[in-house]
């Protein structure tokens, strides 16, 4: 089924983006959260069977995190990308990792990142950062010049006191 | 390395001389890509440069080498590791740095999981710039640390020792703990 | 017959060599021609005199890697102000040459420094690493002393 | 029977790169695995915001060394998305040519570092030697061996140098008459015939579902090639076919599909194809402007919006998804890596059961990249 009849039958507002280079459509829809799953499992049994990427923006103004489910249609040759909004205060969603199970390990680095926490996930925690000390680094109010600063550049040169061999 | 089999016959100084002299034609390689710059050692290790004909070769085991190669950006997670391997590694041990990014952080000076100087934690004696440097410029580097090491210059090993205290201050900074 | 297999590889001994026996041979490519070439992205060279020290090359440097130094007798009038570049930032990727206005700043195919001292990757570009065909660069030719500074002599145009 | 914990990297010359696996074996056979990436991680997604989005060409190659090319052309597409911008036709045919470069030396890589671990030394030393004329060819086009820097949205950096074509279509002959080699060597070895088949295996049913994308995912049967699919460069006007299980073409078709024997068959393949393509570019490369006038680099603005733009790397789709509020640089870029499925969650999934001397070769056939997993 073509993604506009399935926006159709969601009930789903989309807009198309605009297309480069690469020749396929892409529609973009913004999903309520509590509808997601089922419109994740419609599309899926439509067709829309290659789950892509599982991205986070940080739209710091709004105070919301936007989370964007891209899928795509080998058949149907169309992308869709859902997008919901979540509060960027104790920002909360559930997992859908028996849906596509590559969604664990994007849901992992977010949580990483970005500081979203997904119920039902229990992988969470430590993954590509180790040792880290401050606020999830891909948010925008993180300073990156000033961490950097702090941590490696105030590490004193080694003293070796006027003497080489 | 300062273990003298027949000091009656040999004085102890030239001894060393010989042991430099040994030691820089067969320096083994550790097996250890750290960074992007790891991109020019296969060409390097391979035929069509064929470092073997310097007597370097990889070795998988960081005991049994001699030369340590930091090929790149070193991320916060890697430095733990290189400092566990520069530890085991057996002395007399030398450090290559490749590219701009050990020497004040490359492309990556703002970037929060970069350390921007290698000689804070590791003591490095030979630096090579470039963004990656060639393969060239790599095979002069292995010419020239043996000329260092055959005239008693490469003694990156020594500082280390003698200034380990500042080493591991350094290196605990970033690292929050160090067993795990 | 697999018993004769290994014996084919004999051939292979009167084969041309693959490798490059490097401090001896030069890099060269399928055609024999001598590489790197001259696009190739090297070390700066800045010709001080026609630098108009308009610091456009460190806004737009994605590293970070350009600061200035001022020159006091740069023999002529207006900016002062020439680039420094550390090689410990530099990513070569060449766009403080492309937006360079008097394209006094220029990449040269000179590709190579190796030292042990890390307070030498960071000095002023000067016209002489242009002007040099060897491959290494030396701290003697890019050290530079604004007291000694001698402008270049203008070359001889054709009549 | 008791576990036993292993632990394969980041200092291990049976993986791809500086990354880990975390593996519990009971006797030779693996029980569970679990991937450890992050000894690369660079923060590139939160530099680029940092960066105008000239200054970004010259940082995104470093997201996936063995390749860089495909970066800088998708960064491209997107930024062109937003634009509005059509590029003209020779920037178009020459990126092609760079991209179908770029996936020749990659497949020589992963062969070279795939035969390694079956432990066929040769294969390695000899294709690396010959990736190098490659290299060269790079050099004298973009001015460095490795990150390119070269594809700039609105077309590419510079135009082809003098005799370029020519000495491509050398190197093509040699890389042409080098084949036969590897295929005595590799894949027509013994070697290969006994320990590639029926190893490493993704289900045929689950390979979409799990993200599987590439050579790998053709190797499970599937005739998806974005190249065909969401055709993007010149593509469209150039002629190629899409290996895949079970056409193989003179190869044997050993095993059933999904392992490591058709993955590294289908790689071989497409160096053929990419051979082929390349050909035609020399052929029908056209004259004209090779980029568009492109805006001063310290006022560049771009529009908002959302944009994202696919391409078919060596490895599997490589996608980026560039979001801009319309000011001089990028608000947010996520980049989808192909590894970033292959090498963790596959990975993870289809090492219980396999034996510790095959789970080496099994990373090296999905073609993992350690950088563009954790960027």
């Amino acid at each position: 089924m073509k993604a506009e009849q399935i926006f159709k039958e969601l009930g789903l507002e989309f807009e198309k983006l605009k297309v480069k280079g690469n020749t396929l459509p892409r529609y973009k829809a913004e999903v309520k959260p509590e509808k997601l799953e089922e419109a994740i499992i419609k599309f899926k049994s439509n067709g829309f069977n290659h789950f892509v990427a599982l991205s986070c923006i940080d739209w710091i103004k709004d105070e919301k995190f936007e989370l964007v489910y891209h899928l795509f249609s080998y058949k149907e040759k169309e992308d869709v990308f859902l997008s919901i909004f979540l509060p960027r205060k104790e920002p909360k969603y559930k997992t859908l990792r028996h849906l596509f199970p590559q969604i664990e390990t994007y849901e992992r680095e977010i949580h990483e990142m970005f500081g979203v926490e997904f119920e039902g996930n229990d992988r969470l925690g430590e993954f590509i950062l180790e040792d880290w000390d401050d606020m999830p680094p891909m948010r925008k109010d993180f300073d990156t010049v000033a961490y950097a600063k702090k941590k490696y550049e105030s590490v004193p040169l080694i003293d070796e006191g006027g003497e080489k061999e | 390395m300062n273990e003298n089999p027949l000091p009656s016959i040999i004085p102890d100084k030239e001894w060393k001389k010989i042991q430099r002299m040994l030691s820089k034609r067969s320096l083994w390689m550790i097996h250890f890509c750290t960074g992007c710059g790891a991109m020019e050692m296969p060409p390097v290790m391979t035929s069509r440069y064929d470092m073997e004909r310097f007597g370097i070769i990889p070795m998988a085991t960081p005991r049994q080498a001699d030369l340590l190669l930091v090929t790149g950006y070193v991320a916060t997670k890697t430095l733990k590791r290189i400092v566990r391997v520069y530890e085991q590694m057996q002395d007399p041990k030398y450090v290559i740095a490749f590219g701009s990014c050990p020497i004040n952080g490359g492309i990556y000076w703002d970037s929060y999981n970069i350390i921007k100087r290698l000689d804070k934690y590791i003591p490095v004696d030979m630096y090579i710039a470039g963004c990656m440097p060639r393969p060239e410029a790599i095979m002069d580097a292995f010419l020239k640390l043996m000329k260092d090491i055959d005239e008693g210059k490469a003694n990156g090993w020594m500082r280390y020792r003698k200034y380990y205290d500042q080493y591991r201050r350094n290196q605990m900074r970033i690292f929050k703990r160090w067993d795990e | 017959m697999g018993v004769m297999k290994p014996f084919k590889a004999l051939r292979h001994l009167t084969k041309h060599p693959h490798t490059i026996k490097y401090p001896y041979q030069k890099h060269t490519d399928i055609e024999g021609l001598e590489l790197p070439t001259e696009r190739y992205r090297g070390f700066h060279s800045n010709n001080l005199e026609t630098c108009i020290g308009c610091q456009m090359c460190s806004k737009v440097c994605p590293a970070n890697a350009i600061t200035y130094v001022k020159i006091e007798n740069s023999g002529k009038k207006g900016l002062k102000w020439r680039p420094v570049i550390d090689y410990g930032r530099c990513c070569y990727c060449g766009f403080c040459t492309d937006i360079c206005p008097t394209k006094s700043l220029i990449l040269t195919p000179r590709y190579e420094h190796i030292s042990e001292n890390i307070d030498e990757f960071k000095f002023i570009p000067t016209y002489q690493i242009r002007e040099k065909k060897d491959k290494a660069i030396h701290m003697d030719e890019v050290l530079f002393k604004p007291e000694d500074y001698v402008p270049p002599k203008p070359k001889e145009e054709k009549s | 029977m008791k576990e036993f914990e292993l632990f394969i990297g980041p200092q291990h010359p049976g993986i791809t790169g500086n990354f880990m696996y975390h593996l519990w074996v009971d006797g030779d056979t693996i029980v569970k695995a679990e991937a450890h990436p992050g000894y690369l991680h660079r923060g590139f997604e939160k530099l680029m915001e940092r960066r105008t989005w000239q200054m970004n060409v010259a940082l995104i190659p470093r997201i996936c060394v063995p390749e860089p090319d495909v970066n800088e052309a998708v960064y491209a597409m997107a930024v062109e998305s937003l634009m509005d911008w059509d590029i003209p036709e020779r920037a178009k045919y020459i990126r092609t040519m760079v991209l179908e470069m770029a996936r020749i030396s990659s497949h020589l890589l992963t062969m070279g570092g795939y035969a390694g671990s079956i432990g066929l030394y040769t294969v390695g030393q000899w294709a690396v030697g010959d990736r190098d004329y490659l290299l060269d060819l790079f050099e004298q086009l973009t001015g460095a061996r490795v990150y390119h820097i070269f594809i700039f949205p609105g077309g590419v950096r510079w135009d082809l140098p003098d005799g370029f074509l020519r000495k491509l279509e050398k190197v093509l002959n040699y890389l042409e008459s080098r084949l036969e080699f590897y295929d005595k060597l590799l894949f027509a070895n013994e070697v290969f015939f006994r320990r590639a088949p029926d190893v490493g295996v993704i289900p045929e049913d689950k390979a979409i579902e799990w993200g599987v994308t590439g050579p790998n995912l053709r190797a499970c049967g599937y005739n998806y090639d974005i190249r065909k699919l969401d055709p993007y460069a010149a593509y469209p006007d150039l002629d190629f076919e899409i290996p895949h299980y079970p056409k193989f073409g003179d190869f044997e078709v050993l095993g059933h599909g999904c392992d490591c024997y058709s993955r590294m068959l289908v790689r071989r393949l497409e160096i053929e194809q990419s051979i082929k393509i390349l050909r035609q570019v020399i052929k029908k490369m056209p004259e004209g402007p090779h980029t568009l006038k492109l805006p001063n680099p310290l006022a560049w603005k771009v529009p908002a919006g959302y944009a994202y733009a696919r391409v078919e790397s060596s490895k599997g789709e490589y996608g980026y998804f560039v979001i801009s509020d319309g000011g001089k640089m990028p608000y947010r870029v996520h980049v989808r890596g192909p590894s970033y499925t292959h090498g963790i969650n596959v990975t993870e999934t289809i090492a219980k059961g396999l034996n510790i001397a095959d789970f080496s070769q099994t990373i090296f056939s999905l073609d993992v990249c350690a950088p563009d997993i954790e960027r």
